[in-house]
């Protein structure tokens, strides 16, 4: 019989995240003899992409469509499409909103991903007061927001909830500025963030890439030791960070997981006609140098083990 | 000549002057739409289906729209860089204004055309009467609208629409072969600008006008006046494209557009429109969205990943306007 | 042929015209005068101003100071549109036409036949094929003849195109004909033929106002000389009676026009 | 005139003719910069400092060098979309080429350079051998060198450089003031550019053929070789960019050079060269980089937030070029 | 102060030039000759083929076939430096001047002065100083006198302009000046300034090509008439024996050379 046909459709295809992610299910798609179609979008953000990229897989004849969505809501729309054409969708890495939008979720929450590290950097910090500068991704984006204002709700501050794309800004948080994910941007933005306040004790960043570049300024700048950095990802090169006390702590997540469960899923699903159902959540784990009492963290080495990019 | 009995010699001389008429110029990227459409159909099992193509019509209506808007504007000898956060402006306006303010629909969606056509407005004042280069205009005015979307919808996505804003995505069976109604209204925009540009005295004045301004300014035309329409109206059709995004996603998106800049230049340029104003047909420019649109969708079927296609895409668009080139080339 | 033009009524007329760029000053306070049926010569020196007085009339610019008389109502032109309006036509010294477009385009730019028909008249539908017709009539009937209407005026050599914008003016003109040195970059041959178009255009009955620095062509055909200097009216001359050398003199300020006899002036 | 008494009134009109010479050219950005300054300086405590400024030439120092190369092209009346792009590839080519390959830094960063090079040449090549317009080329190689760097690299970032890869982002103690190596790089790059443009005959050539390319021809210049010379070298200062920016993040990031296209081009702009070609000062690019840092900076230290950033970088844009054209206005 | 220019030695000579633009022949065999110390009009109908013809002899166009001899020597031209290696110099009907540089800058354009010193030399650096001083220099050799080198060729009139084009063509040229009609745009004093120049070039020893369609300038200063017609040569005449009208006959083809007497011809 014909070989079944399952979609991936990931944010890019040039995020060392999402990359992984690609590999994962080619190896999985290779170990179960089904034929993987990949796309993306052509930058984060870009909803308009993952839908071509959702027509164009079922006119190939996918019946099982992997989808990270960019946009957690504009994207349910040309998922009911595909649903109702008898398409399985499984949503993996970030939710869409509604939850049940898709068949199934696998993924990390991003929001509790960032409670985890806002819960860690306040153990950490003990009693002192905080002086916080967050690094975030750019302005609107759904994961940038929910890291943020999960980091801000585990810190135990005031802040949005995980549906908000809009980031809080309780007075704790003494600059604010996007670093695109990008190592560089997020060197600048946290140049100018210490140069508006000197000291600042605290930064928050939406990935490891920008707290290298966090790290960068602040070693310039002769804090580097003073300053604790907190982020999310878990990538290997941000594990070997925190192994060398770069980073503070990092919500690990787990790429190559997803890709497989999802593959999985849909040969089962084509050869059995079952689908998968709910919320899987693939996990988070806080990876950290220090162990912190009353809170729960996993040391270098664990995270190394399991983590996704150049080992 | 003046009525003397010209030589003959002058006669023939003056023949081959004559330059590429306009069929002859949409007929390269005709020819390479067809050979894009024949490498597939022989490298992908479902790219030759008329399911197929109704499928690529649907991907490339947005841009394709946009590039009506884009290509009116190249013919004055500008350039629009912020076509696509204009229209990502209007389809949070309209959407807003339909779902938060509970205004009706159709109202929400004039409204949102008209957010559009004043930015397009907007463009236009700013290079006609402080005369400054569309380029910079516009570089300005993406971020602009870019950032009002972004302030405007708190970057939120606008869910729940009503039915009536999204009945343009809907498919219409013709010929067996489902088709979405904004292709249609797409096609029939293009007919129209079609025939508004080479059978019309306003038409044939934005060809004047990109084709030697001072000489159009001198003959009566007010080019101000031509230019202002210009911008005015690309900005409407970026309201209609925004429109039909909307009715595409069912969303209103405030992170849309932001590929679609350099996107339907890309169409324009393909269509065989020169950048330097003044030459062009609209048909090209469709023709131009649509191999963008059968390169995607063929490379998809064929499993090639988004960052082979993404090279493909730089050669090809290199290679179509040198193949242009080179074929016009006299001498 | 034609009657004495000095006695002929004024067709149209500029007084006091002043025009300055930044603080270069153009037209100087200049005045002039167009009568019925005349061709009258426009020389000077460059930058004397005569392209800048040329385009005060034609509308192409608004003077900053002085009046525009029509058959002696003032009339005010913001842009070609009105001169046109005025049935005044123009050829420019930098020929305006549109290269791409075809020679029957050329010639109606501006001013399209629209198809006939309400709806035709809204949208503003042009008839093509009627165009094209009345294109070749026109040229016809001014002795042009070019082989095909529909080539790209950028087929055409110089002189070709020359042709094209003053067979574009003579045809529609109703009041006034301006021509800036329309046979500047003209042979021989061409220049002549363009010349003999100007004669008929005068007979067809229209005045014709005619900017140029080839002093044979001026004294074969003009009826009266208006001297521009310095953005100033230096003299008007009669070339009947006046030499080649001395009109040159008071060009270039060698001479004032009181040197003169007094039969030269007009 | 020739040699003959010309009337004085003659001569009067003529000294308003006088273009506003060179350094005037510089004088709007200049103050656009001091007025930005100033304007900080008072609602920013920590702006007004030496090490802030320090900062932010540290901050515009890949920008700023992007911009040399982009300021050859543009006063050659071309364009170059690639620019950032282009950059990414050599800072991969030259981190993978000293880690991965293990090759001598210096000769990592020379292939690097080399590799940013061969592809300015290929822009310079398409420009003049098939005589496309830059804006396509550029288009084209911009997706070109963004897939295969990231097809190269895997889209991973590459750490653990050699300490020799990166000293020039490490500070040199100046009059007390810490200033990154790179900067005094970019600031001596930009003497010679200078020097070069107004005081060589080569630059002097590169001028006249942005200006009156068929005119340069004929007066016996190489217009082809001139062309192509500054599209390589344009490519070499994108290598020199690839290595300020390793060097000062210190990895080789595959992401890089994405926003730095219209950055580049914003400074260039912002600092009075014409797009039209054969006008413009390289000083003035210097300025309107530093403009878009102080800018980015000062409102980063005001606490405006990222969007209303963007916001009014798009005003800027507008606001500088507009006062430029009406301060030249005659009339 | 010329000898008889027929007794001269040949200086440029061109045999059998064809140019073809796709089936357009723009030359079509034509032969030249110009001889040491002459004035040579090239006269012609638009489009008869005269800026081909001047293209070739200076590098900016390369014939299909025929030859070009330089003092009897055949010489190969690939583009205008070649031309200017061989010291020939020449103005172009559409001036080719960079409009943003100054009036120095566009004298020494491509032939720039550089500072002594190896290193000087090596980086091509350039010495405004001495330029400027050559510049006003030269022009002062030539009589032109414009008031300051240091200001952009666009803020001069047409005419300035002209004359800029000028004499970098005349203070530069070791063998030949070519001009393609230099008087066109000219008023009757200007134009008369640039005949003057032409003949104080001449009058260097220096032998001019000149392309004009005025033809009473051509009578005033030509030794010889080369007449084009149809790509090509139709004859060479002496301006001195022959009539304007047989002049203007012979170009547009009512007569053919052999109706000339023979002393008309040379
Ligand atoms: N747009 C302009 N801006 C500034 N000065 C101008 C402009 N147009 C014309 N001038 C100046 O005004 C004066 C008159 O120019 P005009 O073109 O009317 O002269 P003209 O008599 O037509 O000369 P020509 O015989 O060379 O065509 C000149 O000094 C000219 O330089
Ligand atoms: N680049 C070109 N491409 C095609 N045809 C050309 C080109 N240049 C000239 N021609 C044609 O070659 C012929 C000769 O042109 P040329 O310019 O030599 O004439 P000319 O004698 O200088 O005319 P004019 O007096 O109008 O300047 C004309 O028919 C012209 O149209
Ligand atoms: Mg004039
Ligand atoms: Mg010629």
């Amino acid at each position: 019989a014909d070989q079944p046909v399952i979609g991936l459709i990931t944010k890019t295809e040039t995020n060392p995240f999402f990359v992984k992610m690609k590999e994962g299910a080619t190896a999985a798609a290779k170990a179960q003899n089904v034929k993987l179609l990949t796309a993306a979008g052509k930058q984060d953000g870009d909803n308009a992409g993952q839908v071509t990229a959702i027509e164009n897989m079922m006119a190939a004849g996918a019946k099982t469509i992997l989808i990270t969505p960019s946009d957690a809501k504009a994207i349910v729309p040309a998922i009911k499409k595909a649903r109702d054409k008898g398409v399985m969708v499984i949503a993996l890495d970030s939710p869409t909103d509604p939850l049940e939008a898709v068949d199934a979720l696998f993924a990390t929450d991003n929001y509790k991903a960032g409670a985890l590290i806002g819960q860690y950097a306040k153990a950490s910090l003990g009693g002192k007061p905080a002086r916080i500068a967050t690094l975030d991704l750019f302005p609107g984006h759904p994961v940038g927001a929910q890291r943020h204002n999960g980091f801000l709700k585990g810190f135990g501050l005031a802040a949005n909830p995980a549906t908000s794309n809009e980031l809080s800004k309780p007075a704790e948080v003494v600059c604010m500025a996007d670093s695109f994910g990008d190592q560089a941007k997020g060197q600048t933005a946290m140049e100018n963030c210490l140069q508006k306040n000197p000291d600042i004790n605290l930064v928050y960043t939406i990935n490891e890439p920008a707290a290298a570049g966090a790290y960068k300024a602040l070693k310039a700048a002769g804090k580097e030791k003073d300053v604790l950095i907190v982020s999310v990802d878990g990538g290997c090169q941000g594990v070997k960070d925190v192994a060398a006390g770069k980073i503070a702590a990092t919500s690990q997540q787990y790429p190559l997981k997803m890709a497989s469960m999802g593959v999985d899923a849909g040969v089962q699903y084509a050869k059995t006609g079952k689908k998968v159902a709910g919320y899987t959540d693939t996990g988070v784990t806080l990876i950290a140098g220090k162990v912190v009492p009353g809170v729960d963290s996993k040391d270098a080495q664990t995270g190394l083990n399991l983590c996704w990019g150049k080992k | 000549m003046l009525a003397t009995p010209t030589s003959p010699n002058r006669a023939e001389r003056m023949k081959d002057w004559t330059r590429h008429l306009p069929p002859m110029a949409i007929l390269g990227p005709l020819l390479a739409l067809l050979a894009a459409s024949a490498f597939f159909a022989t490298q992908a099992d479902n790219f030759l289906s008329g399911q197929n193509f109704s499928l690529i019509l649907q991907q490339v209506m947005v841009v394709g729209l946009l590039a009506i808007g884009q290509t009116l504007i190249i013919l004055t000898a500008g350039i629009d860089l912020s076509c696509g956060m204009v229209m990502a402006l209007g389809s949070i306006v309209m959407t807003k204004l339909a779902t938060e303010m509970g205004l009706h629909p159709l109202l929400a969606m004039l409204l949102g055309i008209g957010a559009t056509t004043a930015f397009g407005l907007l463009n236009g004042l700013l290079v006609t009467r402080i005369k400054l280069p569309p380029f910079i205009v516009t570089l300005g005015t993406m971020n602009i609208a870019f950032a009002i979307t972004q302030i405007y919808s708190g970057a939120q996505t606008i869910t729940d629409l009503p039915e009536a804003m999204t009945f343009l995505g809907d498919p219409i069976m013709i010929l067996g072969t489902p088709v979405a109604g904004g292709v249609l209204v797409m096609l029939a925009l293009y007919a129209m600008v079609w025939f508004a540009l080479s059978h019309t005295a306003p038409g044939r004045h934005l060809y004047a006008v990109g084709n030697n301004r001072e000489a159009a300014r001198l003959t009566g035309i007010s080019t101000e006046r031509v230019l202002l329409t210009v911008y005015a109206l690309a900005g409407t059709f970026y309201g209609i494209a925004a429109l039909l995004s909307v009715a595409r996603t069912g969303v209103g998106d405030p992170q849309a557009g932001q590929t679609e800049n350099l996107d339907s230049i890309t169409a324009v340029v393909l269509g065989g429109t020169s950048l330097f104003g003044g030459r062009g047909i609209i048909v090209g420019t469709l023709i131009g969205a649509l191999i963008v649109g059968v390169f995607r969708n063929g490379l998809t079927l064929m499993g090639v990943s988004s960052v082979y296609q993404i090279l493909i895409t730089g050669i090809l668009v290199i290679l179509a306007v040198a193949t242009d080139q080179l074929s016009h080339k006299r001498a | 042929m034609q009657a004495s033009p000095s006695t002929q009524p004024i067709v149209l007329q500029a007084r006091g015209l002043v025009k300055r760029y930044g603080q270069v000053t153009a037209l100087d306070g200049v005045d002039f005068e167009l009568r019925a049926g005349e061709i009258l010569a426009v020389i000077g020196d460059n930058g004397a101003g005569k392209s800048s007085l040329i385009k005060a009339l034609s509308g192409a610019l608004v003077p900053d100071e002085g009046e525009i008389l029509m058959n002696g109502q003032p009339i005010h032109m913001k842009s070609p549109i009105d001169a046109r309006r005025h049935g005044i036509e123009t050829v420019y010294q930098d020929l305006a036409v549109a290269p791409a477009m075809t020679i029957a385009e050329n010639l109606f730019l501006g001013r399209e036949v629209f198809k006939p028909g309400a709806l035709n008249k809204l949208f503003k539908v042009i008839d093509k094929r009627r165009m094209l017709a009345e294109a070749i009539e026109r040229m016809n009937d001014l002795k042009v003849g070019i082989r095909s209407m529909t080539q790209a005026v950028e087929t055409l050599s110089g002189g070709q195109r020359q042709c094209v914008a003053v067979a574009r003016a003579a045809a529609f003109a109703r009041h006034v004909v301006i021509m800036d040195e329309p046979t500047a970059a003209l042979g021989v041959k061409e220049g002549n033929m363009v010349l003999e178009l100007i004669r008929r255009v005068r007979d067809k009955g229209l005045p014709v106002i005619l900017i140029s620095h080839n002093m044979p062509h001026v004294f074969e055909i003009a009826d009266r000389i208006h001297v521009q200097r310095l953005g100033r009216r230096a003299a008007i001359l009669n070339p009947k009676v006046v030499s080649m050398s001395d009109t040159v003199a008071v060009m270039t300020g060698a001479m004032t026009a009181d040197q003169l006899p007094r039969e030269a002036l007009c």
